[in-house]
């Protein structure tokens, strides 16, 4: 056996709620597996979610775990860090949660540059209420409710991210297991607001209505579609089409929030 | 002493609202009397018409704002033209004479008195008008002893203008004391 | 090359997904029963890929 | 020794109260009129050790809040009507969560953005039912800016023991007038803190009542790892669908309101022994109330005033002295008829309720109260 997760879950809430072949459960096993590895004490992680099946997350694993409401959990999240900045703050939600009704806490928290990692993990559908267009989903693509294929345009989650002044932005696919791991290790070892967006199958909610049935097949197509960051930076935009980067997309430093709200008004 | 209502207005950045509190301040936290101080604005945080309302009593106030005041202060044509219309019979009006032009009517003690040109020639700055307004005010009226309004002023005032705030007072007081030699 | 000593699948967490047999490189998987099987232990070159992209924590592979 | 008297604004009163009471965290959004309650903690907490942070909306600072009162810090957000729309979301989340944290309610007027700058009081039953879903309420209403101190102090008292979040409904008047007010000094009023857990951390159980109903609650980070949802949710914590279980804990939380009646719920009744008509007004109202009373009282008239400063829970079983008893009652409010639908269904006709309803922005004059005492029905 490579890994252990029983010293990280909690007891008979496996299995989980999340459809076969969902990603979630891939995201779940890195998160782990990167948190072990970073060594911090059960008792001081926090991990916050909204709503949706990516904030069902928190309420396997044993932290202390705060399921919130739809699309707010990088604000609890932000609560929690500036009342106690000694916590180690993971908050996570899926594509609809974190940019359609919580984009403006998303933004917020990128431009504060708030010590806390959010994992933004993205199936291009609202998954819970079973497979609306998302500001994900790609244009063309069917939902219940695109049923004629999907009009709106998409936001790419990592340039939104850079945009509104995160300091870490990664991507990955539920594919690069492995790879995901090290990313979420290096997001927590980032001081800072630090965010990885994972790309994950809905083989449920987007699968069934995109002829793209096969859990393995999603998987497939996002190992086909992903391409490391330094190899997209030599591709032409022809070969870049319908394709995108992942790894670290973006790595500087800043004034963390806290620290930096605790130095200007004089508490140390 | 009963109750006196006192209206100070102007215009928004004038500093009624701290002459309100001032006053009201000096008379409860110094002198024990029972006092409040209460506003109303619009929207602008500076410009339109403005005003403070101070009640001074002995007694328990409870209803906070002025129903018909006895006292007014108008330190624009505007603020006189629409605080005055409730000002009690035999009330006292204290007027700007730069800026109030024309003095409403009606059967009241009209000071009209250079206060901001006194703030600004005199005593050195426009911005201390409301100081000078407060001199005045209580050398006509007697709120408050002489003393407790300078302590009053002083407390609120930012460090290094208590002298300028000193004679700001002086400088209403004898504005105060000319107008009524009138 | 490595291989693999056991394949553990636990069918009561075993959702079916296929994702497990579909990504393995060697075929050493099936589904039996709509859950996953051990098909051919020896050819497991213990990668570990079925049981990292598990997603339901039911297959532990244990190296030789 | 004579203690310290300020001359404070009621916003600064809260403030003063909060401080007081141990808050250490507040998250908010600029709104007016309570804006100045931010403004002034801004500057205060971090001299206390403190965090102030504005967020980038009312639903982020209500989140924001109930985040700081989890990680264990006493928690305040201050909003007015418009904020206070979007604060429900989350309010209730932390109403099902029991999160103890204070919201202060500056009341303006009108519905949407209404009257910024004007006072008003028609936030009333948004208090109680602006959220979705049933669950317990309490909700403060001071008159005076020494009550703005002294029952933010008991709003956070009683946020912190029946581990819920607790309303001040204030309004603009009392939270923009100023007036003296007697500095508690440390002792002089009672300061609560939630109870925390002792049990060995396997045990614990985040919604396990003990005799008061209320569960101990643990700090995020102190060694109790729980998880809290805003589905409903077992004694450990974690959801059931279990509808019958819903049931019995929404219960259990609306009953550690009700079975503290006595506790929770204060009332200032003034020369209502021998009243013959009943004045029942809150907040400024009540000002303006009291001042029409001893206006009546100075013309022979029995008239008295039932001023609560507990609005929710509904005062029930002190107004329930006064039915059949007195001839008449008449409700001032500065809204059209939302605690009278309160005081109704407490008299049930006996007598009927008489409003004085307003809702123009400015504050009910007393002249206007005499008139309707006077006057008759």
């Amino acid at each position: 056996m490579s890994y252990d997760y029983s010293k990280y879950l909690r007891k008979g809430k496996i299995p989980h709620i999340w459809c076969p072949g969902c990603g979630y459960g891939i995201i779940m096993k890195s998160m782990i597996r990167a948190i072990d590895s970073i060594g911090w004490e059960k008792d001081d992680v926090v991990m916050t979610s909204g709503i949706g099946c990516a904030s069902r997350l928190p309420g396997y694993v044993d932290f202390n775990t705060l399921h919130t409401t739809h699309g707010r959990s990088l604000a609890f999240a932000t609560g929690v860090k500036v009342a106690n900045p000694k916590l180690n703050v993971i908050a996570m939600g899926g594509d609809g949660d974190m940019t359609a009704i919580g984009g403006n806490h998303f933004i917020h928290a990128c431009r504060r540059n708030i010590n806390i990692t959010c994992f933004v993990f993205n199936n291009f559908i609202y998954g819970m209420t079973g497979g609306q267009y998302s500001p994900t989903t790609p244009k063309g693509s069917r939902a219940t409710t695109a049923p004629f294929g999907n009009s709106d345009n998409q936001f790419d989650i990592a340039q939104l991210a850079i945009g509104a002044g995160a300091t870490f932005v990664a991507r990955t696919t539920t594919y690069h297991a492995v790879p995901m791991e090290k990313l979420m290790k290096q997001a927590f070892e980032h001081k800072g607001f630090s965010i990885v967006e994972i790309i994950a199958g809905c083989p449920t909610g987007y699968g069934r209505k995109n002829k793209l049935a096969s859990p393995a097949g999603m998987i497939e197509w996002q190992k086909e579609h992903s391409v490391a960051i330094a190899q997209w930076e030599k591709m032409s935009e022809e070969e870049k089409a319908g394709k995108f980067p992942i790894g670290v997309l973006h790595d500087v430093e800043k004034p963390e929030y806290v620290e930096a709200y605790d130095a200007n008004v004089g508490l140390s | 002493m009963a109750r006196h209502q006192i209206r100070l207005s102007g215009s928004g950045g004038q500093g009624m609202i701290t002459a309100g509190i001032i006053l009201a301040a000096g008379a409860s936290v110094l002198e024990g009397k029972k006092a409040i101080q209460s506003q109303s604005y619009g929207p602008e945080a500076r410009g339109g018409a403005s005003k403070a309302e101070v009640i001074i009593s002995d007694e328990e106030i409870y209803y906070p704002k002025v129903m018909a005041p006895d006292v007014l202060v108008a330190l624009t044509q505007e603020a006189a033209d629409k605080y005055s219309k409730d000002l009690v019979d035999g009330g006292i009006l204290i007027l700007d004479d730069l800026m109030v032009k024309t003095a409403p009517k009606g059967n009241w003690k009209v000071y009209m008195m250079p206060i901001i040109r006194t703030a600004a020639e005199k005593v050195g700055k426009a911005m201390v008008a409301n100081v000078v307004t407060l001199g005045a005010l209580n050398e006509i009226c007697g709120f408050v002893k002489p003393e407790t309004l300078e302590k009053a002023v002083l407390s609120r005032v930012p460090k290094g203008t208590e002298e300028l705030n000193k004679n700001a007072i002086n400088a209403g007081i004898e504005l105060a004391k000319a107008a009524k030699a009138l | 090359m490595a291989k693999a000593e056991k394949i553990e699948i636990y069918v009561n967490l075993c959702k079916g997904c296929e994702i497990c047999v579909e990504l393995c490189p060697v075929d050493a998987l099936e589904m039996k029963d709509f859950k996953a099987a051990v098909k051919d232990l020896d050819k497991c070159i213990a990668c570990m890929q079925c049981e990292l992209r598990c997603p339901d924590f039911a297959i532990e592979v244990y190296k030789k | 020794m004579a203690k310290q008297v300020k001359f404070l604004q009621g916003n600064e009163a809260v403030c003063e109260g909060a401080l007081y009471a141990g808050c250490r965290f507040y998250a908010g959004y600029p709104i007016t009129p309570s804006t100045e309650v931010a403004e002034i903690l801004a500057a205060r907490l971090p001299k206390l050790g403190g965090r102030f942070i504005q967020m980038e909306d009312e639903l982020a600072a209500m989140a924001a809040t109930l985040g700081g009162s989890i990680a264990g810090k006493k928690s305040l957000t201050a909003t007015s009507g418009p904020g206070m729309s979007l604060k429900m979301e989350n309010l209730g989340y932390g109403y099902l969560t029991e999160i103890p944290c204070v919201i202060v309610n500056v009341m303006r007027g009108g519905p949407s953005t209404g009257l910024p700058t004007g006072p008003g009081q028609s936030d009333v039953m948004q208090a109680r039912w602006g959220t979705h879903g049933d669950h317990p309420c309490i909700a403060l209403t001071p008159s005076t800016v020494q009550e703005q101190l002294n029952e933010t102090v008991r709003a956070f008292n009683l946020a912190e023991k029946y581990r819920m979040p607790v309303i001040l409904l204030t309004d603009e008047i009392i939270g923009h007038m100023r007036e003296a007010v007697e500095m508690p000094e440390p002792g002089d009023l009672t300061v609560i803190d939630r109870k925390r857990p002792t049990c060995d951390p396997k045990d614990y159980l985040p919604y396990k009542p003990e005799a008061d109903g209320v569960a101990p609650m643990a700090d995020f980070g102190s060694g109790y790892r729980y998880h809290i949802t805003g589905l409903n949710h077992l004694p450990d914590g974690f959801p059931s669908n279990d509808g019958k279980l819903a049931q019995a804990d929404e219960i259990r939380q609306q009953k550690k309101v009700d079975d503290h009646y006595d506790e929770i719920v204060v009332v200032d009744e003034m020369m209502c022994d021998d009243a013959e008509i009943l004045i029942f007004a809150f907040g400024s109202t009540a000002r303006s109330a009291k001042e029409a009373v001893q206006m009546a009282r100075a013309e022979g008239i029995k008239v008295g005033l039932f001023r609560p400063l507990t609005i929710w829970p509904f005062p029930d079983k002190h107004l329930l002295k006064y039915k059949g008893k007195v001839k008449r009652v008449i409700v001032p409010e500065m809204n059209l008829g939302q605690t009278a639908l309160e005081v109704e269904r407490v008299l049930k006709g006996s007598p009927e309720v008489e409003g004085i309803f307003q809702i123009d922005s400015e504050p009910i004059n007393p002249i206007t109260i005499l008139n309707k005492i006077k006057g008759g029905k």
